[in-house]
């Protein structure tokens, strides 16, 4: 059996249906996110004192996880671009240096973990370091959730390619928002956690 | 169109095997059957539960009778409850109930089962994840089922699972989180497959103002699991911190339990909790009310045989009902030390939210008017919904307002309140709708005597159940005590009706063998009918009981409005949505 | 997007080009303003208005916001909307009466 | 409409109030839910199949459904802005000066209350979560000044009639709730904050007893245990004139027998102490007993309690 606009966008709604999914999924991550958003203000403002994020964070590595995940937006951005020129040797190379830049963003990110370990910094130690490991922590797990998918698609998942490459093409753009998405919320945990 | 091509799949299905025609089967009538027998059992579980309870509270510390001893020595030592093993029962009723019981029927049984057919579509937009939003949600079932076989018991903070009380709760909670986990991702596949199928796989013709109100309610209702359900996520992240990785999210500073002062950084709050819970828990209440709502307009339409009064009022109170859900959630939290402020804030949110709810019975109750009323046994049903929705809709206001709820919060007359709305309300509209899908999912139909003594046994005794709770609740009387308040004097005077409402709620379960016993042996001894037995209109009725592998034989395009009963001049009492007469 | 055509992706490229560095220099932006210290208020306020701007760089383009039909952008309205209803929820905290 | 609903007997001055804002909304839901009840069973029986065969297509042409909607608006509007709304602004921010008022922390705990008067200086002694015991629960520090004259008890709250009563409250451990049926008072105790609330009893404890007196029926078989929060209101004696129940007695299977044996079957009982302060907030496993009294006294017989405290406290 056939669903229907599984590739084509349908006229009225002008989606196809993974398009329409994939919207509906990042709208309950922003309602996911932006709870702990309001939990993090919550428990900011009823605070006695509350650390600058400056004071404990390492603020060079978390700029250089910035542009290493702005970069990996941009690349991903490209891949589907190249893909829908009809280059797959070029989408193959861009997407590859995104799932390359998403190492290296838990790379960096892995080391900072290990250098507040190294200083005794637990999520236990006060409240501003449990908001920060708990919302750097699930964003790091939303990075590797979108690179397995990035992997799936420049390995196994590339096969549909010859098959039905506007299929393929939908399946890189709806990957791509979930990155770009991921990219997004780094944009304001950033700026939240270490600069204030 | 696409449709065509279902065609030649559609007779090709049989060769798909035992394990992928029932067991992991992408087929959306698959998955909304295996949905209504896994949530009907787990709702029977939930009541079973809920009468072990009323034992204790009929005779406060007396042994449980024949499976008291089976309870095990750490719950019920020689048959009789401890206070732990009440709470126990009484978290896990609550959340088995509306979290595998009643919001399963409802959209994951029913909505899969019907909405597809009822626009015309050929199967769910996303059938793998269709697949898989099941087998989470089963492995949530069997997560929280297990949890009372920890140490220490299942989860034992009521299903609020307030902290700090959670915080420090036996490992129960953990597995009450890790559940919730599994049920919120099963809710959120679901939402977004239900929404991208009623968006975009809606038959020619089919446009959103001829869309069954059915379909309505489980957009609506989809919205809603998508948007509500991510904060008590977020919560539910902080509290397994709070529990495995030692922080305070939800620990102040300086608290003493037992006489020991809690070793934890502190600094958070134990209400944040209760804003984030609320953000869900809120909207969650319309998420058990909107397809109940969806079923009984369909079966008035079809059993007044004419066109519902005033679609348009219904269809955009539920959407202004869903949109207002979202800014209501304090109502439950006026005792925490609210100021004016917001105090008054929540309080003008949650009157102007029951408007909308007045609108939706007004037009119910007014499509009876003019009707020519078959009472069918899911007919029946549909009608006692009107009422009972009506007392425990009305009975929310003054809990709406701060100083009436000041005598009345957290006592039986909040539990008389949300009963009434989801017990004879929302239970009674998803049986009705049972007796009314049946033959198109097995191509027989129910017994009606049965059905008739399930409907009145149940209508008598679940009022017997719940009416008392509002005497009890005006008289004061807590929730949640282990001996139904035999140690208060206020309670004294009403203390006696605990009897009578476990009586009712026992007699209550032996009105139900009828179903259990009409349910299973209808499926195969049950009267055969044809693809149309209630002469309806909308198109799950045609195709053919029960339907085939992508849903309809032929393409189908739709005339008109979903509910065109006795229209003037036609040939029959009903003009099907497709019939281009 | 899905029938772009090769020399309409060229031209998204360049877009992109410019998003990034768009995006390079708000990064260096926000840094070298959070090196200033200023007041909680005063910092709170800039640091937002630069990630939202940053942020919508990637939603309009990088995410093809710009040129997708009514349905996106009305179904990302409503989730503005519960998302403010959900920053509501803090507020809580000023205005209850312990203390 | 208050005695029709049951409600228990007003005890402070807000119980009025609030129960006459609980008559009225009420009132609404019985007038709603008889208008569409008898709208409703009107219909499903003049439109039953067998007495209407054909149904119309229109079916109610009439506006009327809308009007009975804007109605309810209004009355709810109405409620709100001219009721409820000050009431509970009135609740929430009228307290009076400290100087005019007995003034008690509660503090919540696992499953206790416990009170802390501030004793003839009027002002608390300083705490400390170190010093907490079980001799201690409020970890108070006797060796502060201001401490030495604080008057601490167990679930018993002992306060004057018709003074206001400021109520600083809190929890040591979970979420308690502070809840007292017969004043309509509730107030939820969370553990970290603190928060004021205030209150005046009209009736003193006996009145209550008296008031929600009532005769029940003894004989040989009576379970007494069902009455053991119960005591007699008035003596009662054999034909020889011995007393069989003093007033202020409570019932044992021989009490309840030999009132058998004198023929009396019915007696007035009323609970030994009526005003209680109910948890009603889960707190865990002894949530259900998480009882304390109140005992609402005269002016002089507070002045008297206090003065007992002290010279306890001196020993
Ligand atoms: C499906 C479930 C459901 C629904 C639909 C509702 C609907 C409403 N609820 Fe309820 N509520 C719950 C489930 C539900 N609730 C639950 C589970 C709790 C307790 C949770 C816990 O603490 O464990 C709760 C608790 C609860 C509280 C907190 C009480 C407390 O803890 O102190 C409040 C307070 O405002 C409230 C208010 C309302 C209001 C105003 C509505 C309104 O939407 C109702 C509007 C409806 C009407 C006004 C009816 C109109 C009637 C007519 C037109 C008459 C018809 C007559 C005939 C047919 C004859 N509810
Ligand atoms: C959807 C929600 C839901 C439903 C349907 C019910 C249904 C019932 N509830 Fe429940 N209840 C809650 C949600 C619900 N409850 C919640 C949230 C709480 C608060 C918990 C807390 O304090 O934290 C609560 C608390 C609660 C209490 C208060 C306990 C206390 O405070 O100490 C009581 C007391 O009597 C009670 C009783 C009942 C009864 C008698 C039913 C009956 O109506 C049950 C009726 C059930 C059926 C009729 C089963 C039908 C199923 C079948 C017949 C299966 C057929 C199977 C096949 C065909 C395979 N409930
Ligand atoms: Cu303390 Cu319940
Ligand atoms: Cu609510």
């Amino acid at each position: 059996m056939n669903i229907p606009y599984t590739s084509e966008v349908r006229p009225d709604t002008g989606v196809y249906n993974a398009k329409l999914g994939i919207w509906l999924f990042l709208a309950s991550e922003v309602m996911l996110f932006g709870g702990l958003f309001s939990a993090y203000i919550f428990l900011r403002t009823g605070a006695a004192t509350w650390p600058h994020g400056w004071e404990i964070l390492n603020i060079p590595l978390a700029t250089t996880n910035t542009v290493v995940l702005i970069s990996s937006s941009v690349t991903m951005v490209m891949a589907w671009a190249s893909l829908a020129g009809g280059n797959f040797a070029r989408f193959r190379r861009f997407l590859g240096t995104t799932v390359a830049l998403g190492v290296a963003f838990l790379a960096i990110k892995g080391m900072e973990y290990g250098m507040k370990f190294e200083h005794g910094l637990f999520p236990a130690t006060n409240t501003f370091l449990a908001i920060y490991f708990t919302l750097t922590g699930l964003h790091g797990l939303h990075v590797i959730g979108g690179m397995i998918v990035n992997v799936y698609l420049l390995g196994p998942g590339s096969k549909m390619w010859r098959k039905d490459p506007q299929r393929f093409t939908n399946r890189v753009e709806v990957a791509g928002l979930y990155w770009h998405f991921v990219d997004l919320v780094w944009i304001f945990l950033f700026p939240v956690l270490y600069l204030l | 169109m696409t449709q065509s091509t279902s065609v030649e799949h559609g007779s090709g299905h049989e060769s798909q095997g035992f394990w992928r025609t029932y067991l992991f089967s992408q087929d959306h009538k698959t998955i909304g059957i295996q949905y209504a027998i896994t949530s009907l059992l787990f709702l029977l579980f939930g009541f079973t539960l809920m009468m072990i309870m009323r034992w204790q509270l009929a005779y406060p510390g007396q042994p449980i009778p024949l499976i008291g001893k089976f309870l095990g020595e750490a719950n019920a030592p020689d048959g009789i409850m401890l206070p732990e093993f009440y709470n126990q029962l009484g978290a896990m009723h609550g959340t088995i109930m509306i979290f595998l019981g009643v919001v399963p029927l409802g959209v994951g049984a029913f909505g899969n089962f019907v909405m597809p057919l009822q626009i015309g579509a050929p199967d769910m937009a996303f059938p793998k994840l269709n697949m898989m939003s099941y087998w989470v949600y089963f492995a949530g079932g069997v997560t929280m089922l297990g949890s009372f076989l920890l140490p220490g018991g299942a989860a034992n903070s009521g299903w609020t699972s307030y902290p700090p009380l959670s915080d420090i709760a036996t490992i129960g909670q953990t597995a009450w989180l890790i559940g919730m986990f599994f049920l919120i991702t099963s809710s959120l596949l679901g939402s977004i497959n239900f929404i991208v199928t009623i968006v975009q796989l809606r038959a020619p013709g089919m446009t959103f103002m001829r869309l069954p109100f059915f379909v309505w309610a489980q957009l609506v209702t989809s919205f809603l699991l998508l948007l509500a359900f991510p904060p008590l996520e977020a919560a539910a992240c902080l509290q397994l911190m709070d529990r495995l990785a030692g922080t305070s999210f939800f620990l102040p500073s300086g608290l003493v339990v037992s006489g020991q002062v809690v070793q934890a950084s502190g600094g958070g709050s134990p209400l944040l909790w209760q804003h984030l819970f609320w953000f869900l828990a809120h909207p969650e209440v319309y998420v058990l009310i909107l397809p109940a709502m969806g079923i009984v307009a369909e079966i008035i339409a079809n059993n007044t045989r004419k066109p519902l009064w005033s679609y348009r009022s219904l269809v955009y109170s539920t959407l202004f009902l869903g949109f207002m859900s979202f800014i209501v959630w304090a109502h439950h939290m006026y005792i925490t030390g609210m100021g004016t402020t917001l105090g008054t804030f929540f309080q003008v949110t949650t009157m102007i939210i029951s408007i909308p709810s007045v609108v939706i019975l007004a037009v119910l109750i007014v499509s009876l008017w003019g009707g020519s009323i078959r009472f069918t046994t899911p007919m029946m049903f549909a009608c006692a919904f009107l009422p009972m929705f009506g007392i425990g809709g009305l009975t929310g206001l003054p809990l709406g307002l701060a100083p009436t709820d000041i005598p009345l919060h957290d006592t039986y007359y909040v539990i008389g309140h949300f009963h009434y709305i989801v017990a004879p309300g929302s239970i009674f509209a998803l049986f009705a709708g049972v007796y009314y899908w049946f033959p198109k999912a097995t191509g027989r139909r129910m017994n009606d005597t049965l059905g008739k003594i399930h409907f009145w046994g149940s209508l008598i005794c679940i009022n017997t159940i719940f009416m008392p709770m509002f005497i009890q609740g005006l008289a004061g009387v807590s929730r949640r005590l282990y001996d139904g308040g035999a140690q208060y004097a206020h309670a004294q005077g009403v203390l006696s009706l605990n009897l009578v409402m476990s009586v009712a709620a026992w007699s209550l379960a032996i009105f139900q063998i009828p179903f259990i016993i009409n349910f299973f042996v209808s499926i195969r001894k049950g009267k055969k009918v044809g693809d149309n037995p209630w002469d309806a209109t909308t198109l799950e009725w045609a195709t053919s009981s029960p339907p085939p592998h992508g849903n309809f034989i032929r393409p189908v395009e739709v005339y008109r409005g979903p509910h065109e009963y006795s229209v003037p001049g036609a040939a029959r009492d009903f003009l099907p949505q497709n019939d281009p007469a | 997007m899905s029938d772009s055509h090769p020399v309409d992706v060229r031209t998204h490229v360049k877009a992109y080009i410019i998003v990034f560095a768009a995006l390079l220099g708000l990064t260096a932006l926000t840094v070298s303003v959070a090196m200033l210290h200023l007041s909680t208020g005063e910092a709170v306020i800039i640091a937002l208005f630069i990630a939202s701007i940053k942020g919508s760089l990637v939603a309009c383009f990088f995410m093809h916001l710009l040129s997708e039909k009514r349905l996106i952008p009305i179904l990302l309205a409503f989730t503005v909307f519960f998302f403010f209803a959900l920053l509501l929820l803090p507020t809580a905290e000023v205005f209850s009466r312990g203390g | 409409m208050q005695e029709f609903l049951g409600l228990p007997p007003e005890a402070s001055t807000y119980a009025h109030e609030i129960d006459g804002s609980m008559a009225m909304i009420h009132w609404l839901m019985f007038v709603l839910f008889a208008g569409w009840g008898a709208f409703y069973v009107y219909s499903l029986l003049r439109f039953r199949r067998s007495k209407n065969p054909a149904a119309r297509y229109g079916g109610l042409k009439s506006k009327f459904p809308y009007v009975v909607v804007a109605a309810v608006a209004i009355f709810e509007g109405v409620a709100l802005a001219a009721f409820d709304l000050p009431l509970w602004a009135k609740l929430v921010k009228d307290i009076p000066s400290e100087k005019d008022a007995t003034v008690v922390r509660v503090v919540g705990e696992q499953f206790a209350w416990n009170f802390h008067y501030p004793g003839p200086d009027g002002i608390f002694g300083r705490t400390d979560i170190s010093l907490v015991s079980p001799e201690n629960p409020l970890g108070l520090d006797r060796n502060d000044p201001a401490a030495k004259d604080d008057i601490t008890t167990v679930n018993q709250l002992v306060i004057p009639v018709n003074r206001p009563v400021i109520v600083r409250l809190t929890s040591k451990d979970m979420i308690h709730s502070f809840g007292i049926p017969y004043f309509r008072v509730k107030q939820d105790a969370v553990p970290g904050q603190s928060v004021r609330l205030s209150f005046t009893p009209t009736m003193t404890s006996d009145e209550v007893q008296e008031a929600v007196a009532r005769f029940y029926r003894i004989d040989r078989a009576t379970d007494t245990d069902k009455f053991s929060v119960f005591v007699a209101q008035q003596e009662y004696r054999d034909k020889e004139g011995n007393v069989l129940l003093a007033k202020g007695d409570g019932i044992t299977p021989d009490v309840a027998g030999k009132l058998a044996d004198a023929g009396i079957g019915e007696v007035r009982l009323g609970p030994y102490s009526p005003i209680e302060v109910a948890c009603s907030q889960l707190c865990g496993l002894g949530h259900y007993r998480m009882r304390a009294t109140v005992t609402v006294v005269t002016a002089t017989g507070f002045q008297e309690w206090i003065k007992d405290q002290e010279a306890a406290l001196q020993q």
